[in-house]
């Protein structure tokens, strides 16, 4: 799927969650899941275009799922219903989705956003979990195919009372999938490598192409070095090291 | 009617994507035949891995990089990439980093059998730590690498010029005496950013190169007065991000310009900025861009 | 808490106004003896009458000035301006200008007899067309001109560098040398514009001043680098316009800072400057800015 | 009047003609007709706020009538009602309205926008002389004592077909008020100077502070350095330069 620019026209931009939003979209939109757009709704300034995965996309609607974090995902959360935003997308090297058997997913935060969409995607039978700070949000939207559903915050307001990490176990799964914080991430890799489960890994750097030139979004890889934004974000989890 | 001609070579329009901003990768959004030129990426004897860390900072009307010279290094280089770079119509530049004299030397004799057409000697990079800085700094030391190189290289060769020259004018016209055939300024300016939270720079390297809107003010002035004391072709370079900021270059002195950051705002904005820039004269009435460079130093 | 010290001077907190953008004129947004201190407009010996044409060039991220030091001429201004300053509880800062180095040394002279607390020596500024700039420029020029000033000057004196400096280290250095009690830094770059329209320079000076959040990324860096290697206070300036801009000057090594441009944008930003400098200490717990002063160096 | 901070709600912003835009504020707004504001409904950038003359103040109404130019005043024709403006004002000098007699008052363009609340203030009889490009607009707004309106276009589609000050005469006047292009001005200056007419000109510099601080706005008068933001923008006749 070749990326273009385009345009997204804001059909729906609601609060979810404390600073956590959904944006909808109407526009002419591909892309497989763990691609992601990059987005501007400003002129010059802030300079650079921000990265969003895709959380979902059904016909002519794309949805993003955003945590509003600085400058840009706060002029995104003012956005109103007809307001129009510059897309740069699909980028990226999602998940492969041509995997047997029972899938694990592992999802730390506003790691979610591309997860639904992978979920919604996958024809396997899939075990979700969710790890979250204070409280659990969007799980009602990961789709039917879900077979467990696994929950856990710090605050023990909901679910299991610490890391999702405590609660995983992959040997039941022919393939995991993860994307969140990145301490998360790494012990995911570490029980995976642990019991050999393959392992996919999105992972995120600061962007300022997304398309590959700037190698602005370069990390060190066991396979050398690789640009996220177009040999991932979706890595192989044997190619990861993390500094921990 | 936008075409310009530097030592003999034709460029279509005086649109060039700036290097380390710019790869095949942006075919995908329009076709590179259009522009005036592509200048690769900075070009080392040896593969170089680039800084670790955080490599992007966005600043007001900017950013501050510090990519540290990512290359696959200049063999691998002509062998793996030049072959795509030829396909397109257009002139292609190869930009030439490093950090001894020896080695700029080496990576220049190896680009002098392959197709390039005019190499760039980015004595300037701000991102390095070994050395290579000291070249951009010191017109002295810039004469002495832009001497050995001249003495080599078969391609047309133009010096970039770091705008953290101690004198930019000394620099421009020690590098001209050196024997550069043209000269593309300017580069990125040494800044760094501070990380509040967690009380320490932004960057692993601290110091790191910036770019963007922000900083054309500063680059055009340079280019104004480098303009205004030598004869060789001037590239400019600093914060293009539209059809108006070219012409302005131009009519500073420029023959040429480069566009770097803004390829990130929008993948294709040198188109835009092309159309402007043949809009703008067919507006105006103006058949060549001769008519209008430099035009803003009779004042 | 954010108060801070120089020279045995108490400042109530280390936001000061910066020279040439701050006058009582602002008194009706807020009470100005809540700023750490006032800066006054580069005053010279005799009145002069600034710039012709326009004066004022916005840019992305910042603005260009050419304002040309117009001021009353520092007799004037000490008998009209001053006695409505004194009544305001803040340190008052004299920022003295000029394009000879007699003219540096009588208008300091005429200070010494005021209750100004500090004088700022503006080494400088880049829209005096006469001379003045390099002063700013060459470092054994600066040495001259500053000890001159010294052997008369009974007030702290503080040097204010220019980004222009060919070496701005060695530029410190040597004022340092040369006796300046502190070191402010920086001025506005040079920089110009293009009117393409008219196919001239927007300024009938063809150079101007850039200053904004656009330079802020390389006035932190110079700021951070003097910082290493000279021992005495240092008042970091350059696109200050929130409290994290402010703390990252501290950070980098600096007492206190100035901001300018910044006022331009809202009056009162100094106000929010100080109370966001005071809410971040009590987050982070730190009772005095010396805590932090400089702790990014470490890197 | 002290100056201050403000906010202004935008009640409406329409189209009058071209790029003659008319926004009217609600906020808690004074000023006297000359004196004008500086205005910003963005944050960082552009970096500067913009000047606009009150054009009408009623009740907590604040109109301003403006021409679209370039970035700021383009991001000022695409505000909605609801969107909120910061507002510094009111700034500068305004017309002297404590004059005797019958009014002269010559505006040209956009330069209307003042001379509306100067209209509606004065108790005087007023004549009116408007120059336009194209067409004439925002005539019906000039209030009840204006005697007689005089009308020129560049284009002739309108009222005389030429410039405004071919038809001007100040011999019945005894004072007159002007606001417009600067060509425009310095023809009115010549014609009020040879009748011995007093005029009253309003003047515009780029300005960055507009309180009088940056002395980017000041221009040479006969009577010294004057900051046009505070000293003016309305100055006495005599005491424009004008460099034609
Ligand atoms: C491939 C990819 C996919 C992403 N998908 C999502 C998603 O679906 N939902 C979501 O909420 N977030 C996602 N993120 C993170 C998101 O891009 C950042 O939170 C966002 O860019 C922050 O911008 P800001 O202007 O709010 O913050 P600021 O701090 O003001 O941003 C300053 C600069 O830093 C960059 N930046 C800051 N934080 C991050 C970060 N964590 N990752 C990458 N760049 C950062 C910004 O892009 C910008 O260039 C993704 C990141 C990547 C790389
Ligand atoms: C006291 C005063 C009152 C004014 N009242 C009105 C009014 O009621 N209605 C109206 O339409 N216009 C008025 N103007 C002019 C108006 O301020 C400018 O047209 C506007 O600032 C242009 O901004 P921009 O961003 O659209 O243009 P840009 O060209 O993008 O502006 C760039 C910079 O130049 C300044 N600038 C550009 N043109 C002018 C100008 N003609 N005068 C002053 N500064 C300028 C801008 O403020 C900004 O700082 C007034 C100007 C002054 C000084
Ligand atoms: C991410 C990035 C990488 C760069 N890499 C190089 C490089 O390898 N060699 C070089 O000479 N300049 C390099 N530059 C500098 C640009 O070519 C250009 O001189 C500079 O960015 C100023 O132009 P701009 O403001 O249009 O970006 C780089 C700039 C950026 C932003
Ligand atoms: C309009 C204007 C006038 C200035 N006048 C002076 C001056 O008279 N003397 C001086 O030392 N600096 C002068 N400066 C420089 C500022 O004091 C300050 O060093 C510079 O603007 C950088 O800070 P900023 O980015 O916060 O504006 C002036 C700056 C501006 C914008
Ligand atoms: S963001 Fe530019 S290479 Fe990845
Ligand atoms: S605009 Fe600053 S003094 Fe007038």
């Amino acid at each position: 799927m070749k990326p273009k620019q385009c345009n997204g026209k804001v059909l729906s931009n609601i609060k979810i969650l404390d600073n956590i939003y959904e944006m909808k979209l109407t526009g002419d939109f591909q892309g497989n899941p763990g691609q992601f757009y990059m987005l501007r709704s400003w002129d010059k300034e802030p300079f650079l275009s921000r990265p969003l995965s895709i959380c979902n996309i059904e016909g002519n609607l794309l949805t993003f799922l955003y945590e509003v974090k600085g400058k840009g995902t706060d002029i995104f959360s003012k956005l109103r219903e007809g307001n129009v935003l510059n897309l740069l997308g699909p980028l990226g090297t999602g998940f492969p989705l041509n995997n047997e058997g029972k899938i694990g997913v592992v999802a730390g935060g506003i790691g979610i956003a591309p997860m639904i969409y992978l979920c919604k995607s996958l024809k396997n039978d899939i075990d979700f979990y969710g790890g979250f700070r204070e409280k659990p949000f969007y799980m009602d939207t990961i789709g039917k195919n879900v077979n467990k559903l696994y929950i856990s915050t710090d605050s023990g307001k909901e679910g299991y009372n610490g890391f999702i990490t405590d609660i995983f176990n992959p040997e039941e799964y022919s393939v995991v999938y993860t994307c969140g914080p990145m301490p998360m991430m790494s012990k995911v890799k570490n029980i995976c490598e642990e019991k050999n489960v393959p392992l996919y890994i999105s992972m995120e750097k600061r962007m300022a192409c997304g398309v590959g030139a700037c190698l602005g979004c370069s990390i060190k890889t066991t396979s050398g070095i690789r640009r996220v934004c177009k040999d991932g974000p979706v890595f192989r989890g044997e190619e990861i090291i993390f500094h921990d | 009617m936008t075409s310009v001609e530097m030592f003999g070579i034709k460029f279509k329009n005086p649109v060039i994507t700036a290097s380390g901003t710019f790869t095949r990768d942006y075919e995908d959004f329009f076709p590179l035949s259009k522009l005036g030129g592509i200048c690769t990426k900075g070009l080392t004897l040896n593969e170089k891995e680039g800084n670790s860390g955080v490599r992007i900072h966005e600043t007001t009307g900017g950013l501050l990089n510090s990519i540290g010279l990512q290359n696959p290094g200049v063999d691998r280089y002509i062998s793996k990439e030049l072959p795509h770079m030829e396909k397109y119509d257009t002139v292609i530049i190869a930009n030439v980093g490093g950090s001894t004299m020896e080695e700029y030397v080496r990576t220049v004799e190896k680009l002098n059998n392959t197709n390039i057409h005019i190499i760039e000697l980015n004595i300037s990079c701000p991102n390095v730590k070994e050395g290579g800085m000291a070249f951009g700094i010191k017109s002295d030391i810039a004469f002495k690498v832009v001497s050995e190189v001249k003495k080599v290289c078969k391609k047309p060769l133009i010096v970039k010029l770091s705008p953290n020259a101690e004198n930019i004018l000394d620099m421009a016209y020690k590098c001209c005496e050196a024997g550069a055939d043209g000269l593309s300024l300017v580069n990125t300016f040494s800044g760094m950013a501070i990380d509040i939270k967690n009380r320490k720079p932004v960057f692993d390297n601290t110091i790191a190169g910036l770019s963007g809107p922000c900083i054309k003010p500063i680059a055009l002035r340079m280019v104004y007065e480098v303009s205004r004391i030598v004869n060789v072709p001037i590239i400019g370079i600093g914060g293009i991000v539209d059809y108006k900021d070219a012409l302005e270059y131009i009519m500073a002195g420029a023959l040429a310009v480069q566009v770097g950051s803004g390829n990130f705002m929008k993948p294709d904005i040198c188109l835009d900025i092309i159309n402007g820039i043949e809009e703008f004269m067919e507006k105006e009435n103006i058949k060549s861009l001769e008519e209008i460079r430099g035009i803003a130093r009779r004042y």
